[in-house]
Protein backbone atom coordinates (compact mmCIF):
# COMPACT_ATOMS: atom_id res chain seq x y z
CA UNK A 1 0.00 0.00 0.00
CA UNK A 2 1.42 3.74 -0.73
CA UNK A 3 -0.15 6.62 0.06
CA UNK A 4 0.11 10.12 -1.44
CA UNK A 5 -0.47 13.22 0.57
CA UNK A 6 -1.50 16.18 -0.59
CA UNK A 7 -2.26 19.43 1.96
CA UNK A 8 -4.73 22.37 0.24
CA UNK A 9 -4.96 24.93 2.76
CA UNK A 10 -5.53 22.80 6.18
CA UNK A 11 -7.02 20.01 4.33
CA UNK A 12 -5.27 17.25 3.83
CA UNK A 13 -5.77 15.00 1.17
CA UNK A 14 -4.74 11.21 1.55
CA UNK A 15 -4.47 8.81 -1.32
CA UNK A 16 -4.53 5.40 -0.60
CA UNK A 17 -3.12 3.19 -3.62
CA UNK A 18 -2.98 -0.56 -3.20
CA UNK A 19 -5.11 -2.41 -0.65
CA UNK A 20 -6.31 -2.00 2.85
CA UNK A 21 -6.33 -4.47 5.29
CA UNK A 22 -5.28 -5.26 8.75
CA UNK A 23 -1.44 -5.80 7.35
CA UNK A 24 -1.28 -2.38 5.79
CA UNK A 25 -3.54 -0.76 8.04
CA UNK A 26 -0.50 -1.04 10.99
CA UNK A 27 1.65 0.38 8.20
CA UNK A 28 -0.10 3.79 7.12
CA UNK A 29 -2.05 4.86 10.42
CA UNK A 30 1.01 6.20 12.05
CA UNK A 31 2.18 7.36 8.73
CA UNK A 32 -0.89 9.59 8.33
CA UNK A 33 -1.12 10.70 12.67
CA UNK A 34 2.40 12.29 11.82
CA UNK A 35 0.82 13.98 8.49
CA UNK A 36 -1.56 15.50 10.02
CA UNK A 37 0.48 16.27 13.19
CA UNK A 38 3.19 18.17 11.03
CA UNK A 39 1.06 19.87 8.63
CA UNK A 40 -1.57 21.94 10.45
CA UNK A 41 -3.98 20.09 9.21
CA UNK A 42 -7.72 20.79 10.27
CA UNK A 43 -9.55 18.94 8.10
CA UNK A 44 -8.36 15.05 5.93
CA UNK A 45 -9.95 13.81 2.60
CA UNK A 46 -9.35 10.06 1.84
CA UNK A 47 -9.07 9.79 -1.28
CA UNK A 48 -10.27 6.18 -2.62
CA UNK A 49 -9.88 6.12 -6.39
CA UNK A 50 -6.93 3.63 -6.24
CA UNK A 51 -7.44 1.83 -3.25
CA UNK A 52 -8.37 -1.45 -4.72
CA UNK A 53 -9.54 -3.52 -1.86
CA UNK A 54 -10.52 -2.98 2.07
CA UNK A 55 -12.10 -4.59 4.51
CA UNK A 56 -13.38 -3.55 7.86
CA UNK A 57 -9.60 -2.89 9.32
CA UNK A 58 -10.09 0.00 6.77
CA UNK A 59 -13.44 0.88 8.80
CA UNK A 60 -10.69 1.01 12.31
CA UNK A 61 -7.99 3.46 10.06
CA UNK A 62 -10.80 5.69 9.09
CA UNK A 63 -12.66 6.23 12.54
CA UNK A 64 -9.31 6.96 14.38
CA UNK A 65 -8.49 9.01 12.06
CA UNK A 66 -12.11 11.05 12.32
CA UNK A 67 -11.65 11.27 16.15
CA UNK A 68 -8.15 12.44 16.01
CA UNK A 69 -9.05 15.65 13.51
CA UNK A 70 -12.50 16.29 15.05
CA UNK A 71 -10.56 16.73 18.46
CA UNK A 72 -9.08 19.37 16.76
CA UNK A 73 -12.39 21.04 15.63
CA UNK A 74 -12.13 19.36 11.88
CA UNK A 75 -13.87 17.06 9.90
CA UNK A 76 -13.15 13.65 7.62
CA UNK A 77 -14.19 13.21 4.15
CA UNK A 78 -13.99 10.33 1.08
CA UNK A 79 -14.35 10.92 -2.75
CA UNK A 80 -13.95 8.36 -5.40
CA UNK A 81 -15.39 5.21 -3.17
CA UNK A 82 -16.65 2.34 -5.17
CA UNK A 83 -19.91 0.81 -4.54
CA UNK A 84 -17.89 -2.41 -2.24
CA UNK A 85 -16.49 -0.02 -0.21
CA UNK A 86 -19.65 2.38 0.42
CA UNK A 87 -21.54 -0.90 1.47
CA UNK A 88 -18.85 -1.59 3.82
CA UNK A 89 -19.04 2.18 4.93
CA UNK A 90 -22.87 2.11 5.72
CA UNK A 91 -23.16 -0.88 7.42
CA UNK A 92 -21.08 0.36 10.17
CA UNK A 93 -22.28 3.55 9.95
CA UNK A 94 -19.89 5.65 8.68
CA UNK A 95 -21.62 8.01 6.89
CA UNK A 96 -23.01 9.51 10.40
CA UNK A 97 -19.30 10.84 11.01
CA UNK A 98 -17.63 10.92 7.78
CA UNK A 99 -18.97 13.34 4.41
CA UNK A 100 -19.00 11.26 0.85
CA UNK A 101 -18.30 13.55 -1.72
CA UNK A 102 -17.90 12.64 -5.35
CA UNK A 103 -14.56 14.50 -5.89
CA UNK A 104 -11.42 16.43 -4.28
CA UNK A 105 -13.30 19.69 -5.67
CA UNK A 106 -16.56 18.82 -4.63
CA UNK A 107 -15.00 18.30 -0.90
CA UNK A 108 -12.95 20.90 -0.92
CA UNK A 109 -15.43 23.41 -1.49
CA UNK A 110 -17.66 22.22 0.67
CA UNK A 111 -15.84 21.06 3.69
CA UNK B 1 -7.76 -27.21 -1.41
CA UNK B 2 -6.19 -27.40 1.72
CA UNK B 3 -3.63 -24.36 2.98
CA UNK B 4 -2.07 -23.87 6.07
CA UNK B 5 0.09 -20.70 6.78
CA UNK B 6 1.95 -18.77 9.96
CA UNK B 7 -0.22 -16.45 12.03
CA UNK B 8 1.44 -13.16 10.41
CA UNK B 9 -0.36 -10.42 9.19
CA UNK B 10 1.62 -10.15 5.80
CA UNK B 11 -0.40 -13.84 5.33
CA UNK B 12 -3.37 -11.96 4.66
CA UNK B 13 -2.98 -10.96 1.12
CA UNK B 14 -1.52 -14.18 0.37
CA UNK B 15 -4.65 -16.46 2.02
CA UNK B 16 -7.00 -13.80 -0.34
CA UNK B 17 -4.84 -14.45 -3.43
CA UNK B 18 -4.90 -18.10 -2.68
CA UNK B 19 -8.85 -18.05 -2.37
CA UNK B 20 -9.28 -16.21 -5.13
CA UNK B 21 -7.45 -18.14 -7.76
CA UNK B 22 -8.88 -20.80 -6.70
CA UNK B 23 -12.35 -19.50 -6.46
CA UNK B 24 -12.02 -18.39 -10.04
CA UNK B 25 -12.57 -21.89 -11.85
CA UNK B 26 -16.24 -21.38 -11.26
CA UNK B 27 -15.84 -18.31 -13.38
CA UNK B 28 -17.06 -15.81 -10.80
CA UNK B 29 -17.91 -11.47 -11.46
CA UNK B 30 -16.01 -9.49 -10.33
CA UNK B 31 -17.79 -8.37 -7.51
CA UNK B 32 -18.93 -11.91 -6.62
CA UNK B 33 -14.51 -12.86 -6.35
CA UNK B 34 -14.17 -9.65 -4.01
CA UNK B 35 -16.99 -10.34 -1.61
CA UNK B 36 -15.23 -13.81 -1.07
CA UNK B 37 -11.53 -11.85 -0.73
CA UNK B 38 -13.11 -9.39 1.58
CA UNK B 39 -14.71 -12.86 3.42
CA UNK B 40 -11.69 -14.65 4.01
CA UNK B 41 -9.82 -11.33 4.53
CA UNK B 42 -11.81 -11.01 7.99
CA UNK B 43 -11.82 -14.38 8.82
CA UNK B 44 -7.85 -14.96 8.62
CA UNK B 45 -7.15 -11.56 9.99
CA UNK B 46 -9.71 -12.64 13.48
CA UNK B 47 -6.99 -15.63 13.36
CA UNK B 48 -4.39 -13.67 13.52
CA UNK B 49 -4.96 -11.09 15.95
CA UNK B 50 -7.92 -12.56 17.77
CA UNK B 51 -7.06 -16.28 18.23
CA UNK B 52 -3.40 -16.00 18.24
CA UNK B 53 -2.99 -12.63 20.33
CA UNK B 54 -0.16 -11.44 17.66
CA UNK B 55 1.82 -15.03 19.13
CA UNK B 56 2.61 -17.61 16.15
CA UNK B 57 0.12 -20.19 15.36
CA UNK B 58 -1.15 -21.80 12.14
CA UNK B 59 -3.96 -20.70 9.98
CA UNK B 60 -5.74 -23.04 7.90
CA UNK B 61 -8.03 -22.87 5.44
CA UNK B 62 -9.91 -25.85 3.24
CA UNK B 63 -12.19 -24.94 0.00
CA UNK B 64 -14.03 -27.04 -1.72
CA UNK B 65 -16.43 -26.54 -4.69
CA UNK B 66 -19.74 -28.00 -5.71
CA UNK B 67 -21.52 -27.23 -8.48
CA UNK B 68 -21.65 -23.40 -8.36
CA UNK B 69 -21.17 -22.94 -4.75
CA UNK B 70 -17.85 -22.43 -2.92
CA UNK B 71 -17.40 -23.34 0.87
CA UNK B 72 -14.08 -21.80 2.69
CA UNK B 73 -13.42 -23.32 5.53
CA UNK B 74 -11.31 -20.90 8.12
CA UNK B 75 -9.45 -22.08 11.73
CA UNK B 76 -6.79 -21.49 13.77
CA UNK B 77 -6.04 -23.13 17.42
CA UNK B 78 -5.94 -19.90 19.24
CA UNK B 79 -7.92 -18.83 22.50
CA UNK B 80 -11.32 -19.51 20.60
CA UNK B 81 -14.34 -17.36 21.24
CA UNK B 82 -16.12 -17.62 24.59
CA UNK B 83 -19.45 -15.69 23.80
CA UNK B 84 -20.30 -16.21 20.13
CA UNK B 85 -23.08 -14.92 20.18
CA UNK B 86 -21.48 -11.49 21.41
CA UNK B 87 -18.68 -11.58 19.01
CA UNK B 88 -21.24 -11.53 15.92
CA UNK B 89 -22.74 -8.15 16.81
CA UNK B 90 -22.07 -5.07 14.80
CA UNK B 91 -19.77 -3.15 16.23
CA UNK B 92 -18.47 -5.44 19.00
CA UNK B 93 -14.98 -5.86 19.44
CA UNK B 94 -12.73 -6.86 22.40
CA UNK B 95 -9.86 -5.19 21.06
CA UNK B 96 -10.98 -1.69 20.62
CA UNK B 97 -7.08 -0.44 21.58
CA UNK B 98 -6.09 -2.19 17.74
CA UNK B 99 -8.67 0.16 16.62
CA UNK B 100 -10.64 -2.90 15.23
CA UNK B 101 -14.30 -2.09 14.30
CA UNK B 102 -16.02 -4.82 15.50
CA UNK B 103 -17.44 -5.68 12.10
CA UNK B 104 -15.63 -8.30 10.82
CA UNK B 105 -18.27 -11.39 11.09
CA UNK B 106 -21.04 -8.42 9.72
CA UNK B 107 -18.79 -8.19 6.75
CA UNK B 108 -18.55 -12.11 6.58
CA UNK B 109 -22.33 -12.68 6.84
CA UNK B 110 -23.29 -10.22 4.14
CA UNK B 111 -20.49 -10.70 1.49
CA UNK B 112 -21.16 -14.67 1.60
CA UNK B 113 -24.44 -16.82 1.80
CA UNK B 114 -24.12 -18.97 5.12
CA UNK B 115 -21.40 -18.29 7.75
CA UNK B 116 -20.75 -20.59 10.59
CA UNK B 117 -18.78 -20.44 13.66
CA UNK B 118 -17.63 -23.24 15.82
CA UNK B 119 -15.32 -22.34 18.72
CA UNK B 120 -14.16 -23.59 21.91
CA UNK B 121 -12.05 -21.88 24.84
CA UNK B 122 -8.22 -22.24 24.49
CA UNK B 123 -9.06 -24.67 21.92
CA UNK B 124 -9.46 -22.61 18.72
CA UNK B 125 -12.12 -21.24 15.94
CA UNK B 126 -13.87 -22.44 13.10
CA UNK B 127 -15.30 -20.24 10.33
CA UNK B 128 -17.32 -21.94 7.45
CA UNK B 129 -18.62 -19.50 4.80
CA UNK B 130 -20.63 -20.70 1.58
CA UNK B 131 -20.77 -19.04 -1.10
CA UNK B 132 -22.87 -19.72 -4.54
CA UNK B 133 -21.95 -17.75 -7.09
CA UNK B 134 -25.50 -16.35 -8.83
CA UNK B 135 -25.12 -15.86 -12.65
CA UNK B 136 -25.89 -19.51 -12.71
CA UNK B 137 -28.69 -19.49 -10.45
CA UNK B 138 -31.95 -19.96 -12.45
CA UNK C 1 3.29 -22.89 3.38
CA UNK C 2 1.42 -25.78 3.11
CA UNK C 3 -1.04 -26.60 0.34
CA UNK C 4 -2.80 -29.58 -0.60
CA UNK C 5 -5.03 -29.96 -4.17
CA UNK C 6 -6.16 -32.79 -6.02
CA UNK C 7 -4.06 -33.59 -9.23
CA UNK C 8 -6.15 -32.56 -12.01
CA UNK C 9 -4.46 -30.50 -14.55
CA UNK C 10 -6.41 -27.20 -14.30
CA UNK C 11 -4.53 -26.37 -10.54
CA UNK C 12 -1.25 -26.92 -12.36
CA UNK C 13 -1.78 -22.55 -12.65
CA UNK C 14 -3.62 -22.60 -9.21
CA UNK C 15 -0.23 -24.23 -7.93
CA UNK C 16 2.04 -21.74 -9.93
CA UNK C 17 0.09 -18.48 -8.81
CA UNK C 18 0.18 -19.88 -5.10
CA UNK C 19 3.88 -20.72 -4.78
CA UNK C 20 4.59 -17.37 -7.00
CA UNK C 21 2.51 -14.94 -4.60
CA UNK C 22 4.06 -16.68 -1.52
CA UNK C 23 7.80 -15.92 -3.32
CA UNK C 24 6.95 -12.19 -3.69
CA UNK C 25 7.41 -12.00 -0.05
CA UNK C 26 11.27 -12.15 -0.72
CA UNK C 27 10.59 -9.38 -3.83
CA UNK C 28 12.57 -11.46 -6.22
CA UNK C 29 13.12 -10.03 -10.06
CA UNK C 30 10.56 -10.79 -12.93
CA UNK C 31 12.96 -13.15 -14.28
CA UNK C 32 13.33 -14.99 -10.96
CA UNK C 33 9.60 -15.47 -10.33
CA UNK C 34 9.23 -16.81 -13.29
CA UNK C 35 11.83 -19.27 -12.95
CA UNK C 36 10.02 -20.73 -9.94
CA UNK C 37 6.81 -20.86 -11.41
CA UNK C 38 8.11 -22.59 -14.37
CA UNK C 39 9.83 -25.15 -12.13
CA UNK C 40 6.65 -25.61 -10.11
CA UNK C 41 4.63 -26.26 -13.10
CA UNK C 42 7.02 -29.00 -14.14
CA UNK C 43 6.98 -30.73 -10.76
CA UNK C 44 3.48 -30.49 -10.27
CA UNK C 45 2.62 -31.91 -14.16
CA UNK C 46 4.82 -34.68 -13.27
CA UNK C 47 2.98 -35.74 -10.31
CA UNK C 48 -0.79 -35.38 -12.04
CA UNK C 49 0.37 -37.33 -15.05
CA UNK C 50 3.51 -39.69 -14.26
CA UNK C 51 2.25 -40.03 -10.69
CA UNK C 52 -1.08 -40.43 -10.51
CA UNK C 53 -1.44 -41.34 -14.14
CA UNK C 54 -4.62 -39.62 -14.69
CA UNK C 55 -6.04 -40.80 -11.79
CA UNK C 56 -7.60 -38.70 -8.71
CA UNK C 57 -4.63 -38.06 -5.73
CA UNK C 58 -3.41 -35.46 -3.84
CA UNK C 59 -0.54 -33.10 -5.02
CA UNK C 60 1.35 -31.39 -2.00
CA UNK C 61 2.97 -28.57 -1.91
CA UNK C 62 5.63 -26.87 1.11
CA UNK C 63 7.56 -23.96 1.06
CA UNK C 64 9.49 -22.45 3.02
CA UNK C 65 11.79 -19.06 3.13
CA UNK C 66 14.65 -18.33 5.22
CA UNK C 67 16.97 -14.89 4.20
CA UNK C 68 16.53 -14.68 0.29
CA UNK C 69 15.80 -18.54 -0.48
CA UNK C 70 13.32 -20.37 -1.11
CA UNK C 71 12.85 -24.24 -0.58
CA UNK C 72 9.67 -26.03 -2.70
CA UNK C 73 8.75 -29.49 -2.21
CA UNK C 74 6.27 -31.01 -4.52
CA UNK C 75 4.81 -34.55 -3.26
CA UNK C 76 2.78 -36.99 -4.49
CA UNK C 77 1.71 -40.46 -3.69
CA UNK C 78 1.53 -41.93 -7.23
CA UNK C 79 3.66 -44.38 -8.70
CA UNK C 80 6.90 -43.88 -7.53
CA UNK C 81 9.99 -43.38 -10.09
CA UNK C 82 12.23 -46.77 -10.80
CA UNK C 83 15.38 -45.33 -12.23
CA UNK C 84 16.17 -41.56 -11.22
CA UNK C 85 19.01 -41.95 -12.86
CA UNK C 86 17.60 -42.13 -16.00
CA UNK C 87 14.15 -39.77 -15.25
CA UNK C 88 16.95 -37.16 -14.77
CA UNK C 89 18.34 -37.50 -17.94
CA UNK C 90 17.11 -34.93 -20.96
CA UNK C 91 14.81 -35.78 -23.37
CA UNK C 92 14.24 -39.56 -21.43
CA UNK C 93 10.69 -39.52 -21.03
CA UNK C 94 7.95 -42.60 -20.08
CA UNK C 95 5.56 -41.03 -21.92
CA UNK C 96 6.02 -40.54 -25.85
CA UNK C 97 2.73 -40.88 -26.67
CA UNK C 98 1.26 -37.49 -24.67
CA UNK C 99 3.90 -35.28 -26.16
CA UNK C 100 5.82 -35.35 -23.76
CA UNK C 101 9.13 -33.79 -24.08
CA UNK C 102 11.26 -35.69 -21.22
CA UNK C 103 12.56 -32.08 -20.23
CA UNK C 104 10.86 -31.31 -17.29
CA UNK C 105 13.70 -32.52 -14.17
CA UNK C 106 16.20 -30.23 -16.74
CA UNK C 107 14.21 -26.99 -16.69
CA UNK C 108 14.21 -27.45 -13.18
CA UNK C 109 17.34 -27.93 -12.99
CA UNK C 110 18.24 -25.10 -14.86
CA UNK C 111 15.71 -22.54 -13.60
CA UNK C 112 16.54 -23.78 -9.43
CA UNK C 113 20.47 -23.54 -7.89
CA UNK C 114 19.00 -27.11 -5.80
CA UNK C 115 17.18 -30.03 -7.37
CA UNK C 116 16.75 -33.30 -5.47
CA UNK C 117 14.05 -36.42 -6.36
CA UNK C 118 13.22 -39.23 -3.62
CA UNK C 119 11.13 -41.67 -4.79
CA UNK C 120 9.87 -44.97 -4.07
CA UNK C 121 7.93 -47.24 -6.38
CA UNK C 122 4.63 -47.24 -5.84
CA UNK C 123 4.41 -45.31 -2.68
CA UNK C 124 5.09 -41.67 -4.29
CA UNK C 125 7.81 -39.30 -5.38
CA UNK C 126 9.14 -35.62 -3.71
CA UNK C 127 10.97 -33.38 -5.59
CA UNK C 128 12.66 -30.64 -3.38
CA UNK C 129 14.07 -27.67 -5.06
CA UNK C 130 15.79 -24.50 -4.04
CA UNK C 131 16.42 -21.13 -5.27
CA UNK C 132 18.58 -18.15 -3.84
CA UNK C 133 17.20 -14.93 -5.21
CA UNK C 134 20.01 -12.65 -6.31
CA UNK C 135 20.06 -9.28 -6.07
CA UNK C 136 20.48 -9.75 -2.42
CA UNK C 137 24.01 -11.71 -3.05
CA UNK C 138 26.99 -9.59 -2.16
CA UNK D 1 -5.21 -20.05 -23.24
CA UNK D 2 -6.51 -18.69 -26.30
CA UNK D 3 -5.69 -19.04 -30.41
CA UNK D 4 -5.56 -17.03 -32.85
CA UNK D 5 -5.00 -18.46 -36.79
CA UNK D 6 -4.31 -16.68 -39.57
CA UNK D 7 -3.82 -18.33 -43.09
CA UNK D 8 -1.48 -16.27 -45.56
CA UNK D 9 -1.27 -18.96 -48.89
CA UNK D 10 0.09 -21.84 -47.37
CA UNK D 11 1.54 -20.32 -44.07
CA UNK D 12 -0.55 -21.40 -40.99
CA UNK D 13 0.32 -18.06 -37.98
CA UNK D 14 -0.68 -19.64 -34.92
CA UNK D 15 -0.80 -16.91 -32.49
CA UNK D 16 -0.78 -18.19 -29.02
CA UNK D 17 -2.41 -16.14 -25.96
CA UNK D 18 -1.97 -17.11 -22.05
CA UNK D 19 -0.25 -19.69 -20.42
CA UNK D 20 1.20 -22.79 -22.14
CA UNK D 21 0.94 -25.80 -19.74
CA UNK D 22 0.10 -29.29 -19.87
CA UNK D 23 -3.67 -28.51 -18.97
CA UNK D 24 -3.58 -25.78 -22.02
CA UNK D 25 -1.29 -27.81 -24.14
CA UNK D 26 -4.42 -30.41 -24.02
CA UNK D 27 -6.77 -27.95 -25.15
CA UNK D 28 -5.21 -26.39 -28.07
CA UNK D 29 -3.36 -29.36 -29.54
CA UNK D 30 -6.83 -31.08 -31.82
CA UNK D 31 -7.51 -27.10 -32.26
CA UNK D 32 -4.08 -26.52 -34.22
CA UNK D 33 -4.07 -29.93 -36.00
CA UNK D 34 -7.50 -29.64 -37.70
CA UNK D 35 -6.70 -25.88 -38.45
CA UNK D 36 -3.83 -27.75 -40.06
CA UNK D 37 -5.51 -30.31 -41.92
CA UNK D 38 -8.37 -28.18 -43.19
CA UNK D 39 -6.78 -25.17 -44.73
CA UNK D 40 -4.31 -27.16 -46.99
CA UNK D 41 -1.40 -25.31 -44.76
CA UNK D 42 2.15 -26.22 -45.52
CA UNK D 43 4.21 -24.49 -42.92
CA UNK D 44 3.70 -23.11 -39.31
CA UNK D 45 4.40 -20.05 -37.70
CA UNK D 46 4.20 -19.96 -33.59
CA UNK D 47 3.25 -16.18 -33.00
CA UNK D 48 4.93 -16.17 -29.20
CA UNK D 49 4.14 -12.54 -28.58
CA UNK D 50 1.22 -12.51 -26.24
CA UNK D 51 2.18 -16.21 -24.52
CA UNK D 52 2.72 -15.11 -21.04
CA UNK D 53 4.05 -18.74 -19.50
CA UNK D 54 5.54 -21.74 -21.21
CA UNK D 55 6.87 -24.85 -19.65
CA UNK D 56 7.97 -28.07 -20.96
CA UNK D 57 4.67 -29.29 -21.98
CA UNK D 58 4.84 -26.60 -24.92
CA UNK D 59 7.98 -28.33 -26.01
CA UNK D 60 6.32 -31.42 -26.67
CA UNK D 61 3.03 -29.32 -28.60
CA UNK D 62 5.82 -27.89 -30.86
CA UNK D 63 7.60 -31.10 -31.71
CA UNK D 64 4.11 -32.68 -32.24
CA UNK D 65 2.85 -29.88 -34.90
CA UNK D 66 6.73 -29.96 -36.66
CA UNK D 67 5.59 -33.63 -36.99
CA UNK D 68 2.85 -33.20 -38.79
CA UNK D 69 3.74 -30.45 -41.08
CA UNK D 70 7.28 -32.35 -41.72
CA UNK D 71 5.53 -35.29 -43.10
CA UNK D 72 3.61 -32.79 -45.62
CA UNK D 73 6.65 -31.44 -47.00
CA UNK D 74 6.06 -28.33 -44.50
CA UNK D 75 8.41 -26.06 -41.95
CA UNK D 76 8.11 -24.93 -38.67
CA UNK D 77 9.15 -21.29 -37.30
CA UNK D 78 8.61 -19.42 -34.15
CA UNK D 79 8.39 -15.53 -34.23
CA UNK D 80 8.38 -13.12 -31.45
CA UNK D 81 10.02 -15.03 -28.69
CA UNK D 82 11.56 -13.83 -25.72
CA UNK D 83 14.51 -14.88 -23.67
CA UNK D 84 12.78 -17.27 -21.12
CA UNK D 85 11.19 -19.49 -23.81
CA UNK D 86 13.99 -19.25 -26.16
CA UNK D 87 16.57 -21.08 -23.24
CA UNK D 88 13.60 -23.73 -22.97
CA UNK D 89 14.24 -24.27 -26.67
CA UNK D 90 17.61 -24.25 -26.92
CA UNK D 91 18.30 -26.65 -23.82
CA UNK D 92 15.87 -29.25 -25.80
CA UNK D 93 17.13 -28.50 -29.04
CA UNK D 94 14.10 -27.18 -30.85
CA UNK D 95 15.95 -25.33 -32.97
CA UNK D 96 17.28 -27.95 -35.11
CA UNK D 97 13.93 -28.46 -36.15
CA UNK D 98 12.33 -24.90 -35.85
CA UNK D 99 13.24 -21.96 -37.21
CA UNK D 100 13.69 -18.85 -34.96
CA UNK D 101 12.57 -14.96 -36.69
CA UNK D 102 12.34 -11.94 -35.37
CA UNK D 103 8.63 -11.33 -36.58
CA UNK D 104 5.83 -12.51 -38.97
CA UNK D 105 7.41 -10.42 -42.24
CA UNK D 106 10.47 -12.22 -42.07
CA UNK D 107 8.82 -15.52 -41.45
CA UNK D 108 6.89 -15.15 -44.08
CA UNK D 109 9.92 -14.13 -46.77
CA UNK D 110 12.20 -16.72 -45.34
CA UNK D 111 9.80 -19.81 -45.04
N1 LIG E 1 -10.54 -16.43 15.41
C1 LIG E 1 -10.94 -15.83 16.57
N2 LIG E 1 -10.42 -16.22 17.76
C2 LIG E 1 -10.80 -15.62 18.91
N3 LIG E 1 -11.69 -14.61 18.97
C3 LIG E 1 -12.25 -14.17 17.82
C4 LIG E 1 -11.90 -14.74 16.58
N4 LIG E 1 -12.62 -14.11 15.62
C5 LIG E 1 -13.36 -13.18 16.26
N5 LIG E 1 -13.15 -13.22 17.59
C6 LIG E 1 -13.82 -12.37 18.60
O1 LIG E 1 -14.99 -11.83 18.02
C7 LIG E 1 -14.97 -10.41 18.08
C8 LIG E 1 -15.69 -9.81 16.89
O2 LIG E 1 -15.00 -10.12 15.69
P1 LIG E 1 -15.19 -9.20 14.41
O3 LIG E 1 -16.65 -9.01 14.17
O4 LIG E 1 -14.40 -9.77 13.31
O5 LIG E 1 -14.61 -7.77 14.85
P2 LIG E 1 -13.11 -7.26 15.09
O6 LIG E 1 -12.14 -8.20 14.43
O7 LIG E 1 -13.09 -5.92 14.46
O8 LIG E 1 -12.91 -7.22 16.58
C9 LIG E 1 -13.49 -10.06 18.15
O9 LIG E 1 -13.28 -8.78 18.71
C10 LIG E 1 -12.96 -11.19 19.03
O10 LIG E 1 -13.21 -10.96 20.38
N1 LIG F 1 6.08 -37.53 -9.94
C1 LIG F 1 6.47 -38.55 -10.74
N2 LIG F 1 5.99 -39.81 -10.51
C2 LIG F 1 6.36 -40.83 -11.30
N3 LIG F 1 7.24 -40.72 -12.32
C3 LIG F 1 7.76 -39.51 -12.59
C4 LIG F 1 7.41 -38.37 -11.82
N4 LIG F 1 8.09 -37.30 -12.29
C5 LIG F 1 8.83 -37.74 -13.32
N5 LIG F 1 8.65 -39.08 -13.51
C6 LIG F 1 9.31 -39.91 -14.53
O1 LIG F 1 10.46 -39.22 -14.98
C7 LIG F 1 10.40 -39.05 -16.40
C8 LIG F 1 11.08 -37.77 -16.81
O2 LIG F 1 10.40 -36.67 -16.30
P1 LIG F 1 10.52 -35.25 -17.01
O3 LIG F 1 11.96 -34.92 -17.18
O4 LIG F 1 9.71 -34.27 -16.24
O5 LIG F 1 9.91 -35.44 -18.45
P2 LIG F 1 8.40 -35.64 -18.97
O6 LIG F 1 7.45 -35.16 -17.92
O7 LIG F 1 8.33 -34.81 -20.19
O8 LIG F 1 8.23 -37.09 -19.24
C9 LIG F 1 8.93 -39.10 -16.72
O9 LIG F 1 8.68 -39.46 -18.07
C10 LIG F 1 8.43 -40.16 -15.74
O10 LIG F 1 8.70 -41.44 -16.21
Amino acid sequence: MRIHFETIYNNLVIKLNGELDHHTAEEIRDEIDKEIDNNNVKNIIFDLEDMHFMDSSGIGVVIGRYKKVQKLGGQAAVINMNNRVERIFKMSGLFNIVKKFENKKEALERL
Amino acid sequence: MKLEFMSKSQNEAFARIVVASFASQLDPTIEELADVKTAVSEAVTNAIIHGYDGREGIVRIECSINDHTIEIVVEDEGKGIEDIEMARQPLYTSKPELERSGMGFTVMETFMDELEIESQKDSGTKIRMVKRFGRYED
